[in-house]
């Protein structure tokens, strides 16, 4: 394993701190229990926009807390969901009077300890409201799995929820519109290589030199089908289709396309798949009038890819378009 | 621990438990790598390690005080599916024991049963889905039928412990409908379920400690 | 080689196609010859202020054209210099009768394409000229040498100096900015893995698994030492080290300090790394007061990081802090 | 060619140049790999494709037009070190040949001296530093003695090919002081120089097409 940490148990909280290093005009950090906060929050009167999950997969989330986004964010161990109390005494910190909205990752562990946070919290008289997204059309939704896994969606949730809280919407109203989002975005990813959680030190599965995974997990499980490693156009073409075929997303459709990196993969190739996506999207009439590209939800090193679409209408282009002000995403403010 | 348990002979025995999972940490996340993602080591790991700091203050004075206390270190420090799952179930097996100083073997049994419904509430598997609740179901059975048979503490974990260890075996072959393995699909068969054996761990540890008084 | 491409011949201009999909907004892009255009320019009055280099390094450059940066970008074949001719006709694109100044990274391949640019752009009656950036300490500095590399410090230059263009410096005010910032801006880096060009389909060194590379150049150029790998703790002091002692960095002095990440090191890693920086500086009484933390000045998927210290002013920290609206660099707009 | 060489032999002889350098792009590279940054193969072998489509679109009636096409086409699609330097070579080779229709050796010694002033006086490098230099410097000496000596055109360039062939040999053992393997200090010794050993291949390109007619 080549990584550059000190030791495995401390990676997440020695992160933390160089993110309030870096960014201290934007948020603030507290370690035990961990957790990242907008640094003018709280705000009186604005929902509380709270997220977390495992770590491994930043700039998610503590890269979107600030203005016009997260009000906090709780970092669990690397690919572990964050515990209860963490959740807990972030909303602590960043609740204005106005409800806490959670968004969560459809996971077993995250749906599980969010749950108890919001049992919690909920009984000390906040209102909490939770939303779960599970956006990755590689898994096979039935009530008798765990369901859809939350991936490259999530960053586009909680841009526009957080716009919506930062704008004064109420929480009826934010919760409402995270369903909305949830409803409309859909995700799918490949890996060509796998990552290497720190307290493991070695790869979590192996692939060989020509093969990929498509469907990929973004804490490396595996997906609908390994397959032989193809061309770009191939690969994007199995996302594209993957994802359009879904929802599905329709001729005239107005749509942000999300073309991310799952960390190893280099700035130069996911451009020139984010050029693949745009064709092949307006060879399908779906019309894309807003995108993001780059590495926002990773698995640590791992090379690879998503896509991810979500159906537009005026009111979340307007949202998208609002000011965001945060470590990873900041524009118009 | 005797014939029946008190609150001492409880965290004496809990730290065993520590012990036998920082032991087995890396054959758990070994499992958890083949279907999942390689954390229930680690997360069993520092759950225990932290429940054998609390347990080792004093202060519990009841098991189910001691339960208690459990219960919330594993929800606070674990994460993960495990960790609520887990933290629920020491939390309702504290709450069936109410406020007895000691407990017999069919206070155990009743523990076991009503830990095996925290777990089903929070995580709605069932047996067959390839999760901890084919090693605690039978566990619960093999409990509440050795405790109706008259066994004390040490012979109702024992039932416990050695049907939980044929429950997570009885995994292996299993497709996944519960917790990351299932994204694996026909995938994860042929493997066993980490949190099954980790229940069978901890199950066993109680109860090679029970039985060594 | 796992990569996202078609064709190891076509992945620039492909990665060109995506770019401008993806900001139209912002740029614009010419295939033959190759480059990027800021989309509003020619900006008359406005010095032009123009960059390039070999491909994947990105963000560099192509992601730093917009306001408030550079104006024009060549890219290059991968690790491969851009032609003169590149240049000559992205001046001929951008340039608004204010003059032109090329920022050069110190490799003998930019240097001497550029140069002869130069000339031809000088031929045609335009005021140009040229500041060669060498900010990487790893390399002894002689006349007898190709001189020192320029790395991560590249990206302090093209933004310093592209909002002195943008709020209307002339061209020798522009000029001596950069050569300002060239003389305090030093950097070194470290690798942990090596990186894959794609025509050459296999990584061009290769470092054991306990090795890692300090002072290695953003081509995979080997550096001063091959050392056992260290935790955080000591590889940053290293760098931190080199970087502090080589102007040197005086207690007191007012920096900014730039983390930057070589691709394939993960988020969580490099600011935990970060974190380590600061507090070593604070150690030596060097005042962050600014900060950059990303993978800005890439080598492709290779795993590693490099620490900038930019000696700054009160003109310099304006200049940072001014507004700027590229794809990989924004605030304030 | 024959013994001397118009316009239409030097076209034939660089599509020779031009497959020479494909043939050897590998080996090129993986020298580059070694010492630089392994693109010195594809930056040939982009450049010398595109002189071959160059030259193959007629309208360059002398050897000193076709150099300059040679010498411009290289400068606009390599990039690198190489690039210009080659490009520069070449087109002083050009500049020195004037507008006659026929070279003879002493022009072609004097073209090949003056390609190494244009290398020189760009690159800065000196016989020793690890270059191209080192090829093509023993080669313009090489040709000059030949053509002093009367020798014809493929003798000339025979005399410049073995001589830079020599040299390139001798850049193995040497550190290198410019271009890109210069930043490997005393690691760099060892290797032949990629641009000595690709200076080598042209110019024997060369010779075997002035022999063959
Ligand atoms: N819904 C569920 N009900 C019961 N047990 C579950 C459920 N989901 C997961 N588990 C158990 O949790 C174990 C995984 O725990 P762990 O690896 O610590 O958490 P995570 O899956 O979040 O990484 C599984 O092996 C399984 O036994
Ligand atoms: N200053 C110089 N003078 C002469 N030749 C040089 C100089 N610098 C580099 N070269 C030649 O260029 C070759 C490398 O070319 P290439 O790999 O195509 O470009 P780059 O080094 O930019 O990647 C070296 O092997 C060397 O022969
Ligand atoms: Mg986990
Ligand atoms: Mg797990
Ligand atoms: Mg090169
Ligand atoms: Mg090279």
């Amino acid at each position: 394993m080549k990584k550059i940490i000190n030791d495995p148990s401390t990676v997440v909280v020695e992160a933390m701190r160089g993110l309030a290093a870096a960014h201290g005009d934007l948020l603030r950090v507290h370690e035990d229990p961990a957790y990242v906060a907008r640094v003018d929050a709280p705000r009186r009167g604005k929902v509380a926009v709270v997220s977390g999950g495992g770590s491994g997969h930043e700039p998610l989330h503590g890269g979107f807390v600030g203005l016009g986004m997260l009000d906090a964010a709780c970092p669990g161990a690397v690919f572990t969901s964050p515990t209860p109390d963490q959740v807990q005494a972030a909303v602590a910190a960043v609740h204005g009077g106005a409800g806490v909205l959670l968004l969560v990752k459809n996971y077993t562990g995250d749906v599980l300890n969010f749950e108890t946070a919001a049992e919690l919290i909920g009984a000390e008289g906040i209102d909490v409201r939770t939303v779960v997204i599970d956006d990755d059309v590689a898994v096979k939704d039935s009530t008798y799995t765990a369901g859809r896994r939350g991936v490259g969606g999530t960053v586009l949730l909680e841009k526009i929820v957080g716009a919506a809280a930062e704008r004064g919407d109420d929480l009826a109203a934010c919760e409402a519109l995270a369903r909305r989002v949830v409803a409309g975005v859909r995700s799918l990813g490949v890996a060509l290589t796998a990552c290497t959680v720190p307290h493991l030190g070695e790869p979590t599965f192996t692939l060989a030199e020509d093969e990929m995974e498509i469907g990929i997990g973004i804490h490396g499980e595996p997906g609908r089908a390994r397959a032989p490693l193809e061309p770009a156009d191939g690969i994007v073409r199995r996302l594209v289709a993957g994802v359009v075929e879904d929802l599905p997303f329709a001729e005239g459709d107005r749509v942000l396309l999300f073309t991310n990196s799952m960390g190893g993969t280099p700035l130069v190739e996911l451009y020139l798949a984010h050029g693949i996506a745009e064709r092949l999207l307006a060879e399908r009439g779906v019309r894309v009038e807003r995108r993001l590209v780059g590495p926002y939800v990773t698995s640590l090193e791992m090379q690879g890819m998503s896509v991810t679409l979500l159906r537009l209408d005026d009111e979340l282009t307007e949202l998208w378009d609002a000011p965001v002000r945060t470590p990873a995403l900041r524009w118009g403010a | 621990m005797s014939v029946t348990c008190t609150a001492e002979d409880l965290v004496v025995a809990l730290r065993a438990v520590s012990a036998a999972v920082v032991d087995h940490g890396d054959e758990l996340t070994e499992l958890d790598r083949a279907i999942g993602d390689a954390d229930h080591g680690e997360n069993m790991r520092r759950g225990f390690l932290a429940v054998a700091a609390k347990v080792d203050s004093p202060g519990q004075t009841t098991p189910a005080a001691v339960l208690k206390a459990v219960g919330t270190t594993l929800i606070s420090t674990v994460g993960g599916a495990s960790g609520p799952l887990y933290g629920t179930a020491f939390l309702r097996a504290a709450t069936s024991l109410a406020d007895v100083s000691e407990v017999d073997g069919v206070a155990v049994a009743a523990a076991l049963r009503a830990a095996l419904g925290g777990v089903v509430a929070r995580g709605r598997a069932e047996v067959g889905d390839k999760t901890m609740v084919d090693a605690l179901a039978p566990a619960a059975d093999a409990a509440a039928t050795a405790a109706e048979g008259g066994g004390d503490v040490p012979a109702v974990l024992a039932a416990a412990a050695e049907a939980a260890e044929r429950g997570a075996e009885s995994t292996k072959p299993l497709v996944a409908r519960k917790g990351r393995a299932s994204y694996l699909g026909e995938r994860s068969a042929g493997h066993l379920d980490p949190g099954a054996r980790s229940t069978a761990l901890v199950l066993r540890a109680l109860a090679t400690a029970a039985g060594a008084r």
